[in-house]
C-alpha cells in the first residue's frame, strides 16, 4: 500500500532548503549556513513519522550543509588541500544545480495551477450523438458475452497486488562524469584552447552542465588541463595539457545526479 | 411586483441559457432552467422558443428542440449523413478493457456515482464514462441525495440488448462467487516479498 | 483542379461542421473534420477559426476553441457561475502542489523516468506518479534503453485538455522560469563555501 511521503509543511528536502534560503531571508553574510543547518535539523526532528527514504535525503543534505559550514570555519591554508576544496565546490555546485531546478519547476507548477483554474471555468460539450444515431454507432460490445462482463467485474474489484518489479534503484543516471570525461578527452586535444562556454554549447540540461564542469575539474586535478578565469563570473578558459606523463586517466569517483 | 417580460432580460441570461443547454447531456426541463437562471418559467419558455427560432433563421447546424419534456440542442436532421459519417469514422470499434471494467462495475453496482467507480478501479473513469454514455450503454439515472448531489449512472436497455440478455437479473451472479485460482495467486503475489519474474508474464487476457 | 477557397464553401458545409462539433465528446482534430466534410484541412482550419470568431461576435454562451490538438465547443468562462450551478458533478478534486510540481517536470522533460524526477525534486515521486496516472494526466510512453529499462513518463492529451492548451508548445517556455540572478545569488550566498573573512570584504565590487 502506498504511504504518504510528505511532511505537513515541506515537500522534501529541497523544498525546505529553498524555503530557508529564499523566504526566511536569513542573514546571508553572517551565519546563513549555520542557521540553515539548525532549521534543517529541527525539521528532521519534527518529522515524527519518519519515512526512511525522505529522512535519508534530509540527512544527506543536512550532512552536506554541515560539511560546508565546517570547512568555512577552518582557516584556509595557502598551500591548500586543493583536492578537498575542489570536492567541496563540487558538492556545493551539485546542490546548487538541483536547487535551481527545483525552484524552476516550482514556479512552472504555479503557472500550471493558474492555467487549470482558468480552464475549469469552461465546460465542454459531452452529450454525444442523440438516440437518432444509435443504430449507426459501431457496436463496441460486439463479442462481449455476459460471462466476459462478469470476469471484467471480478478483475476490476479484486485486490490489487504489486504489478511489476520495482526497478527504481537501478534506473540509469543519465548524466555521468565518466561519460563527460570521455567526451572531453575526445574533444579537447584537437581544440587546444577553448572556453568552458563553448564546451557546453547546446547543452540544455543544467545537471549536464554541472557534470561537464566536474569533469573539467577532474582533468585539472589530474594535470590534463589548465584553467584560467580572468574575472569573477567570467568565462573559464580550458587549455589542454599536451605532454602529460603518458599515463591513462586515473579512475574517477562517480557523482550521483 | 412588476411582471418580468422576456424583453427585459439581460443578454447574459440568454447566453447562460445557451451555456447550460450546451453542457446538458439529457433534455433539460424548463423548471430546472428557470431555477438555475433565477427567472420565471414563463420567461424561460419564451427565451427557449426565441433561441430555437434564431438558430433556425441563422442556419446553424444545430437546433433547439423540445423532447421528452425538456429542451435540448441537437443536430439538424438534414445533416445526419455528415454526423453518421463522423460517428463511423472517428471512433474505435472495440471496447477497451478499461471501458469494459467500468461498464461491468456500473452493470453490477448501479446506481453508482463516478466517485464510487473511481474508488473501486483506482482510476478516474471520466473519459470512459463519456464514451459509454455517448454510445448509449449507460445513462444518468438519478442524483445521489448526499451533499454533492452526485450524478448516478446505470445501464440502458440498449446495453442489455447488445449483451443479448433480457434483464439485469440474467447477468451471471457475482455474490456467491468463490475466488478462483487466479485471484488466490494474485493475492499471494501481493504478499510476496521477493520479486518474482513470473508475475511479469502472469497477466492473462481473456 | 481549382484550389478550394473558404469563401466558395457551401453554407451546408459550415452547418455540417457545427453539427459534428456538437456531437463530438472530445476535441476533434482538423484532419478528421476534413475527412468527414470532404474538404482540404486548410479550408477546415479557416472555417473553424471563422466560426469561433462569429460565436464570439454574436455573444453566444458557448465558444469554439482549439484545445489538446482539436476543436471543441465549450461554455464561455464568464458564465461559469451559471454552469456550475447546473453541473453539480463535474468538480475535479484539486491537484496537490506535489502533484503539480511533478507534472510540471514531466511536461517539460518528457520522456522522463521516476529516477530523474526524484533527482530534481529530492523526493521519490512514486505515489504521486500513481495518482497522476490514475487521473489520466500522464502515461508510460516508453522504456529507457539503459540497463534498468526504466519506465519513461509523458503527458497525455487529457492533460492538455485540463490545462486548456492546444499543445505542449503553448506552454510558456522553460527559459521564462529559470531563476533570475537575484535568486541564484541568494542561493549561492546561502551555500557559500569560501570562509567568511574573505567574502565579507569582497561583496562591494559588483
Amino acid at each position: 500500500m502506498p504511504y504518504a511521503v510528505t511532511t505537513p509543511v515541506f515537500e522534501g528536502p529541497f523544498d525546505l532548503l529553498l524555503h530557508l534560503i529564499l523566504q526566511e531571508e536569513v542573514d546571508i553574510h553572517e551565519v546563513s549556513l549555520s542557521r540553515i543547518i539548525e532549521a534543517y535539523l529541527a525539521e528532521l526532528e519534527r518529522m515524527t513519522e519518519m519515512d526512511l527514504e525522505v529522512a535519508t535525503e534530509f540527512l544527506l543534505i543536512a550532512a552536506t550543509l554541515i560539511d560546508l559550514k565546517a570547512r568555512r570555519l577552518l582557516p584556509t591554508r595557502d598551500d591548500g588541500e586543493l583536492d578537498e576544496e575542489l570536492a567541496l565546490w563540487e558538492e556545493r555546485d551539485l546542490l546548487l544545480a538541483r536547487l535551481l531546478d527545483c525552484k524552476t519547476f516550482k514556479d512552472v507548477a504555479s503557472v500550471m495551477h493558474d492555467l487549470i483554474e482558468r480552464a475549469e471555468l469552461t465546460h465542454p460539450r459531452l452529450a454525444g450523438p442523440d438516440e437518432r444515431f444509435a443504430a449507426v454507432m459501431p457496436d463496441l460490445l460486439e463479442g462481449v458475452s455476459p460471462r466476459r462482463l462478469q470476469r471484467a467485474f471480478l478483475r476490476a474489484t479484486e485486490p490489487k497486488g504489486p504489478v511489476s518489479i520495482d526497478l527504481f534503484h537501478v534506473a540509469p543516471i543519465r548524466a555521468s562524469v565518466a561519460e563527460a570525461l570521455e567526451f572531453l578527452v575526445g574533444q579537447l586535444p584537437s581544440l587546444g584552447r577553448v572556453s568552458f562556454r563553448q564546451l557546453i554549447a547546446g547543452v540544455t540540461d543544467r545537471i549536464e552542465v554541472v557534470v561537464r564542469f566536474l569533469a573539467i575539474l577532474e582533468l585539472f586535478k589530474q594535470g590534463r588541463v589548465d584553467l584560467d578565469q580572468a574575472e569573477r563570473f567570467g568565462d573559464i578558459t580550458v587549455t589542454w595539457n599536451n605532454n602529460p606523463d603518458g599515463a591513462d586517466l586515473a579512475p574517477i569517483d562517480n557523482y550521483d545526479g | 411586483m412588476a411582471k418580468t417580460e422576456p424583453s427585459d432580460i439581460a443578454p447574459e441570461v440568454v447566453a447562460a441559457l445557451e451555456a447550460i443547454l450546451l453542457v446538458a447531456v439529457e433534455p433539460v426541463n424548463v423548471k430546472l432552467l428557470a431555477q438555475v437562471l433565477e427567472q420565471p418559467t414563463s420567461v424561460v419558455e419564451v427565451l427557449c422558443n426565441r433561441l430555437a427560432t434564431s438558430y433556425d433563421e441563422a442556419g446553424h447546424g444545430f437546433q433547439l428542440v423540445k423532447v421528452a419534456g425538456g429542451f435540448r440542442l441537437q443536430t439538424r436532421p438534414e445533416l445526419s449523413s455528415y454526423v453518421e459519417r463522423f460517428v463511423l469514422d472517428g471512433q474505435q470499434s472495440r471496447v477497451s478493457s478499461a471501458a469494459l471494467e467500468t461498464l461491468a462495475i456500473i452493470a453490477y453496482k448501479q446506481p453508482i456515482s463516478r466517485q464510487q467507480i473511481s474508488a473501486i478501479r483506482g482510476v478516474d473513469p471520466e473519459s470512459v464514462l463519456r464514451t459509454l454514455q455517448a454510445r448509449g450503454y449507460i445513462s444518468e439515472v438519478s442524483r445521489d441525495d448526499g451533499p454533492g448531489l452526485a450524478v448516478l449512472y446505470g445501464t440502458t436497455p440498449l446495453f442489455l440488448e447488445r449483451l443479448g440478455v433480457n434483464s439485469l437479473e440474467d447477468l451471471p451472479p457475482i455474490s456467491d462467487f468463490v475466488p478462483d485460482a487466479g485471484v488466490v495467486e494474485a493475492l499471494e503475489a501481493g504478499l510476496r516479498v521477493v520479486p518474482d519474474s513470473t508475475t511479469a508474464t502472469a497477466d492473462t487476457n481473456d
